[in-house]
C-alpha cells in the first residue's frame, strides 16, 4: 500500500531547461532560416558569404549558442520521448549515455566547423 | 482461511466509518466488499449530513425533528445517541479533509432542508455522499486497512443452536468475483453487515444496481429479525426515465413544484400549508402521486420541479451536479426548463434490528447503516439524516466489536424482547419453498469457530456448483416479476388486496427460484453468478416488505394503507419484526421506546 | 485471476481515426521534432566540408542545392520547422497555463499558419533550380 | 396381535409414500426444468419478439474474451440487436443484451448515475461512461469494448489493480499541520480555496483518463493524470500547512511524476466528470519548478 517511489532526482530542471532552450530557439531558429534562405538564398551560399558573417563575434556566438541548445533541445526531447515508452534499467542509461556521446560529439564537431569557418584562427 | 479480529461486510459510508473505529480500538480489520470501496452506492448521496452545530441549534432539537419525522416511530435512545454523535462525527470528516462548502468566515455552510426546525444540513455542493465516500476511504488507505475488494459474501457462518439467542457468528463466506475463489473469513470479535439499501427490490429506484438487500438477507436466514420493513421512503423528485435522484438540496434552496395546470400544488391543494415543498418526503411523494392520479400530472406520469427563478450563479454555485444529472440522464437543462420529477424508491428505514451498539441479538453480528435497524428512522427518514446515521452507528458498532469500552445498550434486541405474537392470514405462504435446507449451518455438530466456518465453506461451495452445473432458468426474469410486483403493489399506496397480490407473486416467483441456474460456466468474473444469488436476497427481502405492508393497519409515516386512513397510536406504536425462524417465518411486535433523556409525546404531524 | 489479455499498443494506434487535436498535435510535435534533431546533424555533417577548404564547402553547398530533391526536402523541412515553432509556442502558453481551453483551436491554427507560410514560401524555396 | 400387524402395514405404506414422494419429486423437478427450459425458450422468443416490434432497434458490437471459455478465449465481437428507447444509454443497451441475450456479457456497473465510476468502456473509440452515454449521440453499430491499455480480464472488465497502486501512490489522504483544539471546532477554509479544489475532488476513479493517456500506456510507472489530480486536490487546499506541500511536490515530481505528462489532452477530453486535468498536472509543474527554485 501507498509504496512510495523515492528518487530526489527533481526531473524538473531539465523540463524547464527544455523550454528556455525553447523560448531562445524560437527566434534564433526564425532568424537563421530567414537569412539563409530569404535573404541570401541558400543555392548561392559559398564559403566566402559564410566565413563572412561567422567572422563577426556576435554572430558567431548566437550561432554557437544555437548549437548547443539545439543539441540539448534535440537530443533531451529524444532522450524524453523514450523514457515515455517506458525504458528503464540498463537499457535506459545506454540510450542516456549514447545520447550524450552523440550530442558532445555534435557539439565538439560543430564547434570545429565553425573555427574553421572563421578567419579568427 | 483468512482470519482477523472484525469483520467489515461492505465498504459504503457504513463499513469504512465501522472499520476506522474498530482500528482505532487497535482491533486487526478487514472489509469485505462486492464493489471497490468508491464504488459503493453513498458516493450517490447528495444533500447533505445533519448535525446540529451553530450555537443556537442543538441536539434536543435535532432529536425533536427526527422523532416527530419518524412519526414517533423511533426509539428515543437511538435518536438521542444519534443527534448527540453526529455533531462530533460531522467535525471528525471535516478534519480527516472532507470539501464542505463553505461560509465565507471559512466554516461549514450549512442549509435548510426538509422537516427541520432549523438549517443545519452541511454539504458539499450536491455530491456530499461522494466526498464523504471518498474522505473516509482516503482514511481507511491511510491507515492501511485491508480491503478484500470484489469479493462477494455469499452467507454468514453462524452456529446453529435453536434459540437464536445462543447462536454465535464466528465469520462470512466469500466469493472472489475476480477468480471464483470461494474463501472463509473467520472472526474473532464480530462481523459488521453494512451492506447498503435493498432498492433493487423495486424497478423504478434511485439505488444502485449493487444494492441488492444482501445484508437483510443474511442476517435474515441467521435468525436476526427484520424490523420494521413495511416503511420504505420514496423519494419525491427522481427522474421518470432512469430513477436517478434529484436532490432534496433543490427544494432546499427553494425549488417549486408545479402540476401541469402550473399551480403550485403543495399549497394551492393543501397537501402541506406551512412548508411546502419542504415538507416530510411521504408528504410530497403521496401528493405528486394525487396530483397526478387526479389527472393533472404531465403526461400522466409525472410533476414539475422548477429551480430557474434561484437564477444562474446560485444554481451554478450550489446545484451544478443537478444540472448535469437533469441534463445526461433526461436531456433537460434545468437553467432553462422544469425538471421532470416522480416519486421513487429511495431509502429502507427498517432493517436488520440492532441496538444502539451496533449489535443484534446474534452474539457477534452487527449491522449498520442502511442495512441496520436501531430504530432511528421509525416509519419515516428525514434527507440528511442517513449520512450522519452511517457516521454515528458505523462508528459505534465498530468500536463495540473492537471490544472498545461502551455503555451498555438500553434497546433490547431478539425474540425474547418484550414481545407480542402477530399473525397473518392463514392463505398466505411466506418463506422457504423447501425448509429442509434453510437452517443455518449444515453440520449440527460443528462446535468450534473454525469447523463453523469450514462447514459453511462447504456449503456454499456446493450452492455455487449446482447454480453452475444445473441447467434452468434465468435469474433474470424472477427478478423482473419479482420488481413488477413490488412497484405496481407496494408502492406509495397500499391497498389490501394488492399487497395480498405481492406476496402470492412473490411465493410464485419463489418457487420459480428453485429452477434458476447459471449459464456462464466460467469461474472468472461470473456477474451472473453473482446476480443469481444476489436475486434469492431480493426475494427475502421483497417478502418481508410485503408481510410488513399488510401487517400494519394503520397509516403512518411512509406507510399508507387504504382502508386505515389514521395513525393509530392506541394499537401500532410498535415495530413489526419478521423472523425467518428456519424457514418459517414469524410475525411479532415490540414496543417503541419514547422515552430516553426526554420523553417524546406523539404529536400529530403536520408540516 | 487465472489470466488476463493484453490488448498492446497496437490496437491504440489502430484507432488512430478518434485521436483528437491534442493527441495530434502531440504526435507530430514529436514527429517534426525527431525530424528537426535528424537534421541538425544531418546538417553539421554536410557544413563539416567546411574543415576540408572554401572549395569543397562551397561545391558540395552548390551541388547539392541543385538538386531538385534537396529543394523539395527544404520545403519539407521548412514546413517541419515551422509546425513545431508555433505548435512549440503553443505548449509554452499550455506550460504557462494560458488558453487551455482553446488548445483544439491554437493546435488548428497552428496548422493553417504553417500550410500558409510554407505555401508562401515555394517559390523562393524552388526558384533557379 | 392385530395392532401388531396393522403398525407394520402402516410402515410399510409409509415407506412405500416416502418413495413415492421422491420418485415424484425427481418427477417433479425434471418436469419443472423442463417448464423452466420452455419459459426460457419463450422469454427468449418474447425479446426477440420486441425487437422486430420495437421501430428501432440499435446494433451493438461487444468486445467477448474469456480465458476459461473455449470460442471466447480468442477475443471477439459479438454483436446484438437492442430495442431502443428515448433516452437509452450504452449501459442500458448492454444490460438489455445481457438479461435477454447473453447472460454471461460481463461487465462492471452499479449507480447509473455516473457517480460509481465502474463503467468506464471504449465506446466507438473513446473512453466513455456506459451509463452516461445516450446511445442516440452515437454512430452505430456501437463498438464496445473495454479499457484500452489496461489487463482485460472478461468481456468488458479490465483489470484496476495499476490503476489503484497509482492512485494510492500519492499518499492519498488529507495531512493537515495542526486541527484546532476547541469542542466542535471545524479549521477554515476560504470558498475561494473550496472553489480552487472542487473540480480535482469530484474524481470518480473510473480510470478513463489513465487509459487514454499515450504515455501512461507506455510507461507504465507514470502516476497517471488521476494520481496527480488527487495530489493536486491536497496540495493545493489551504488546509494542509506548507510543509506538506513540499512534501506533495516532491511525490509528484520524482521520475515518474508530472514531468511525463506531454500535454495531450486527451485525459482532459474524456474525463466524465470534467475535470481540467491537464490544467491541474501544468499548475503543479509550475509550483514545482517555482519550489525548486525557491531552494537554490
Ligand atoms: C441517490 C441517493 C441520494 C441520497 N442522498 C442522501 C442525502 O443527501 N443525505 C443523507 O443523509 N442520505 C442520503 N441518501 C441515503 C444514504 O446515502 C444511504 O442510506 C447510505 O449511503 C447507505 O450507506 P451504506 O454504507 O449503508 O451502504 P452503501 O454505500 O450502499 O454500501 C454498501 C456496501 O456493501 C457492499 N456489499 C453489499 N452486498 C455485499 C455482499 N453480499 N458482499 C460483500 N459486500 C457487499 C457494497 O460493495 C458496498 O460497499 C441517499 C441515497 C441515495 C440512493
Ligand atoms: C524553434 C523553436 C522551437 C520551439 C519553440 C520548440 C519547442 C519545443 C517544446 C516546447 C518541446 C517540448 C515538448 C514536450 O516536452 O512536451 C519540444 C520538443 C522537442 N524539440 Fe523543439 N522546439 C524548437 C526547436 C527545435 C529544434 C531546432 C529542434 C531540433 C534540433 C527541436 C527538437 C525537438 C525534439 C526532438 C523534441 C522532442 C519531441 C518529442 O517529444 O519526441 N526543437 N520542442
Ligand atoms: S480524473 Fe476523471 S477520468 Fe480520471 S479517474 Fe477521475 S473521473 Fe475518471
Ligand atoms: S493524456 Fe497524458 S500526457 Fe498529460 S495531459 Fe493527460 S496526462
Ligand atoms: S454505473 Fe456508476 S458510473 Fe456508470
Amino acid at each position: 500500500m501507498a509504496q512510495h517511489y523515492s528518487s530526489f532526482e527533481r526531473g524538473g530542471v531539465k523540463w524547464l531547461f527544455q523550454r528556455l532552450t525553447a523560448v531562445f530557439l524560437i527566434g534564433v531558429l526564425a532568424f537563421h532560416f530567414f537569412l539563409l534562405h530569404f535573404v541570401n538564398h541558400a543555392a548561392e551560399i559559398t564559403f566566402a558569404g559564410t566565413q563572412a558573417r561567422m567572422s563577426q563575434v556576435g554572430y558567431f556566438a548566437t550561432m554557437w549558442l544555437f548549437l548547443v541548445t539545439a543539441t540539448f533541445h534535440g537530443v533531451n526531447g529524444v532522450y524524453n520521448a523514450l523514457i515515455n515508452q517506458g525504458l528503464t534499467g540498463t537499457r535506459k542509461k545506454a540510450v542516456g549515455a549514447v545520447l550524450t556521446l552523440a550530442s558532445i560529439a555534435l557539439i565538439v564537431q560543430g564547434t570545429r566547423v565553425a573555427l574553421a569557418m572563421t578567419n579568427l584562427l | 482461511m483468512h482470519e482477523h479480529d472484525v469483520l467489515v461486510v461492505g465498504a459504503g459510508g457504513a463499513g469504512l466509518r465501522a472499520a476506522i473505529a474498530a482500528h482505532e480500538e487497535g482491533a486487526d480489520v478487514a472489509m469485505v466488499t462486492k464493489l471497490h470501496p468508491v464504488r459503493s452506492h453513498t458516493g450517490a448521496a447528495e444533500g447533505g449530513i445533519n448535525a446540529a452545530l451553530h450555537p443556537e441549534d442543538s441536539w434536543e432539537l435535532h432529536a425533536y425533528d427526527t422523532m416527530k419525522g419518524s412519526d414517533y416511530l423511533g426509539d428515543a435512545p437511538a435518536v438521542e445517541t444519534f443527534a448527540q454523535d453526529a455533531r462530533d462525527e460531522v467535525i471528525q470528516l471535516e478534519h480527516w479533509g472532507m470539501p464542505f462548502s463553505r461560509e465565507e468566515d471559512g466554516t461549514v455552510s450549512q442549509r435548510p432542508f426538509g422537516g427541520l426546525s432549523h438549517p443545519r444540513t452541511t454539504y458539499a455542493g450536491a455530491e456530499t455522499g461522494h466526498h464523504l465516500l471518498h474522505t473516509m476511504y482516503e482514511q481507511v488507505v491511510k491507515r492501511g486497512i485491508t480491503v478484500y475488494e470484489e469479493w462477494y459474501v455469499l452467507d454468514l457462518a453462524v452456529s446453529d443452536h435453536d434459540d437464536v439467542e445462543d447462536r454465535e457468528c464466528h465469520g462470512v463466506v466469500a466469493y472472489d468475483i475476480a477468480s471464483g475463489e470461494i474463501e472463509g473469513f473467520r472472526a474473532n470479535d464480530g462481523v459488521i453487515l453494512a451492506t447498503g439499501g435493498p432498492g433493487q427490490v423495486f424497478d423504478h429506484t434511485t439505488n444502485a444496481v449493487a444494492n441488492t438487500g444482501d445484508g437483510y438477507a443474511m442476517a435474515y436466514r441467521a435468525g436476526v429479525p427484520l424490523e420494521d420493513m413495511e416503511f420504505v421512503q420514496f423519494h419525491p423528485t427522481t427522474l421518470p426515465s432512469t430513477g436517478v435522484l434529484i436532490s432534496e438540496g433543490v427544494r432546499g434552496e427553494g425549488g417549486i413544484l408545479y402540476n401541469e395546470d402550473e399551480e403550485r400544488f403543495m399549497f394551492e391543494h393543501g397537501y402541506a400549508n406551512n412548508e411546502g415543498e419542504l415538507a416530510s418526503r411521504d408528504v410530497v411523494s403521496r401528493a405528486e402521486l394525487t396530483e397526478v392520479n387526479a389527472g393533472r400530472g404531465i403526461e400522466d406520469e409525472y410533476v414539475h420541479l422548477d429551480m430557474r427563478h434561484l437564477g444562474e450563479e446560485r444554481i451554478l454555485d450550489r446545484l451544478e451536479n443537478i444540472l448535469h444529472l437533469a441534463e445526461d440522464f433526461e436531456g433537460v437543462d434545468g437553467l432553462d426548463e422544469p425538471m421532470p420529477v416522480k416519486p421513487g424508491q429511495h431509502y429502507q428505514m427498517g432493517g436488520v434490528e440492532c441496538d444502539e451498539n451496533g449489535h443484534t441479538c446474534v452474539d457477534g453480528l452487527y449491522a449498520a447503516g442502511e442495512t441496520a435497524c436501531v430504530s432511528l428512522h421509525g416509519a419515516n427518514r428525514l434527507g440528511g439524516n442517513a449520512l450522519p446515521e452511517l457516521l454515528v452507528y458505523g462508528a459505534r458498532a465498530g468500536k463495540h466489536a473492537a471490544g472498545g469500552d461502551m455503555k451498555e445498550a438500553e434497546i433490547q434486541t431478539g425474540p425474547s424482547a418484550e414481545s407480542e405474537a402477530g399473525d397473518l392470514d392463514e392463505s398466505i405462504q411466506i418463506g422457504a419453498v423447501d425448509t429442509s435446507d434453510e437452517s443455518v449451518a449444515a453440520d449440527g455438530a460443528a462446535v468450534d469457530a473454525k469447523s463453523i466456518v469450514e462447514s459453511e465453506v462447504e456449503r456454499q461451495r456446493e450452492r455455487v456448483e449446482t447454480l453452475l452445473e444445473s441447467e434452468g432458468i434465468n435469474h433474470a426474469h424472477v427478478r423482473d416479476d419479482v420488481q413488477e410486483t413490488m412497484t405496481a403493489n407496494v408502492n406509495v399506496f397500499r391497498r389490501e388486496e394488492g399487497l395480498k397480490q405481492a406476496l402470492e407473486d412473490i411465493r410464485e416467483a419463489r418457487e420459480r427460484y428453485q429452477h434458476v441456474a447459471v449459464s456462464d460456466p466460467s469461474r472468472t468474473y461470473n456477474t451472473d453468478l453473482i446476480h443469481t444469488i444476489e436475486t434469492r436476497n431480493i426475494l427475502d427481502v421483497a417478502e418481508s416488505i410485503a408481510v410488513g405492508a399488510l401487517a400494519r393497519e394503520e397509516f403512518r409515516g411512509a406507510h399508507w394503507r387504504e382502508q386505515y386512513q389514521y395513525r393509530d397510536d392506541e394499537n401500532w406504536l410498535k415495530h413489526t419484526l419478521l423472523a425467518w425462524n428456519d424457514g418459517t417465518p414469524r410475525l411479532y411486535y415490540k414496543p417503541v421506546l419514547l422515552e430516553a433523556e426526554k420523553e417524546y409525546e406523539p404529536k400529530e404531524r403536520s408540516y | 485471476m487465472s489470466e488476463t489479455y493484453d490488448r498492446g499498443a497496437v490496437e491504440d494506434f489502430g484507432r488512430w481515426r478518434e485521436f483528437k487535436p491534442g493527441m495530434w498535435a502531440w504526435i507530430f510535435h514529436k514527429f517534426t521534432g525527431w525530424v528537426l534533431v535528424g537534421y541538425l546533424f544531418t546538417h553539421i555533417a554536410v557544413l563539416s566540408t567546411a574543415t576540408g577548404g572554401d572549395v569543397l564547402y562551397t561545391n558540395t553547398l552548390q551541388g547539392l542545392e541543385e538538386l531538385l530533391v534537396v529543394r523539395v526536402l527544404e520545403v519539407g523541412l521548412l514546413s517541419v520547422a515551422v509546425f513545431h515553432i508555433l505548435n512549440g509556442v503553443r505548449l509554452l502558453f499550455v506550460d504557462l497555463g494560458f488558453g487551455l481551453e482553446n488548445q483544439d483551436k491554437s493546435f488548428y491554427a497552428s496548422l493553417v499558419v504553417t500550410a500558409a507560410i510554407v505555401v508562401a514560401s515555394v517559390p523562393t524555396f524552388l526558384s533557379g533550380v | 396381535m392385530s395392532t401388531q400387524i396393522e403398525q407394520e402395514q402402516a410402515e410399510e405404506q409409509a415407506e412405500a409414500d416416502a418413495a413415492a414422494e421422491t420418485e415424484e419429486s425427481h418427477q417433479e423437478r425434471r418436469l419443472s426444468e423442463k417448464k423452466a427450459r420452455a419459459e426460457a425458450r419463450e422469454r427468449e422468443e418474447q425479446a426477440r419478439e420486441e425487437v422486430r416490434e420495437a421501430e428501432d432497434t440499435v446494433e451493438i458490437k461487444v468486445f467477448r474474451y474469456d480465458p476459461e471459455v473455449e470460442g471466447k478465449d480468442e477475443p471477439r465481437f459479438d454483436d446484438f440487436h437492442v430495442p431502443f428507447f428515448k433516452g437509452m444509454t450504452v449501459l442500458d443497451a448492454l444490460m438489455y443484451a445481457r438479461d435477454h441475450y447473453d447472460s454471461s456479457l460481463t461487465f462492471r456497473h452499479s449507480c447509473r448515475q455516473a457517480v460509481c465510476g465502474s463503467d468506464a468502456l471504449f465506446v466507438n473509440g473513446q473512453q466513455r461512461l456506459g451509463c452516461k452515454t445516450q446511445m442516440a449521440d452515437l454512430e452505430g453499430p456501437v463498438r464496445i469494448e473495454p479499457l484500452p491499455h489496461q489487463d482485460v480480464v472478461k468481456d468488458l472488465v479490465v483489470d484496476m489493480e495499476h490503476f489503484y497502486e497509482q492512485m494510492h501512490a500519492v499518499e492519498p489522504y488529507f495531512q493537515p499541520d495542526e486541527l484546532p483544539e476547541g469542542e466542535l471546532e471545524e479549521q477554515r477554509q476560504s470558498p475561494e480555496n473550496r472553489e480552487k479544489v472542487k473540480m480535482s475532488t469530484r474524481c470518480i476513479w473510473c480510470g478513463a483518463c489513465m487509459s487514454s493517456c499515450n504515455i501512461a500506456a507506455g510507461d507504465n510507472e507514470y502516476l497517471g493524470p488521476a494520481a496527480i489530480n488527487k495530489a493536486y486536490r491536497f496540495a493545493m487546499d489551504e488546509r494542509e500547512g506548507e510543509i506538506k506541500k513540499e512534501d506533495r511536490l516532491e511525490i509528484i515530481e520524482q521520475e515518474h511524476g508530472v514531468w511525463r505528462c506531454q500535454t495531450q489532452f486527451s485525459c482532459t477530453e474524456v474525463c466524465p466528470k470534467d475535470i481540467p486535468l491537464t490544467e491541474h498536472i501544468q499548475e503543479l509543474k509550475r509550483e514545482a519548478v517555482k519550489s525548486n527554485l525557491k531552494f537554490w
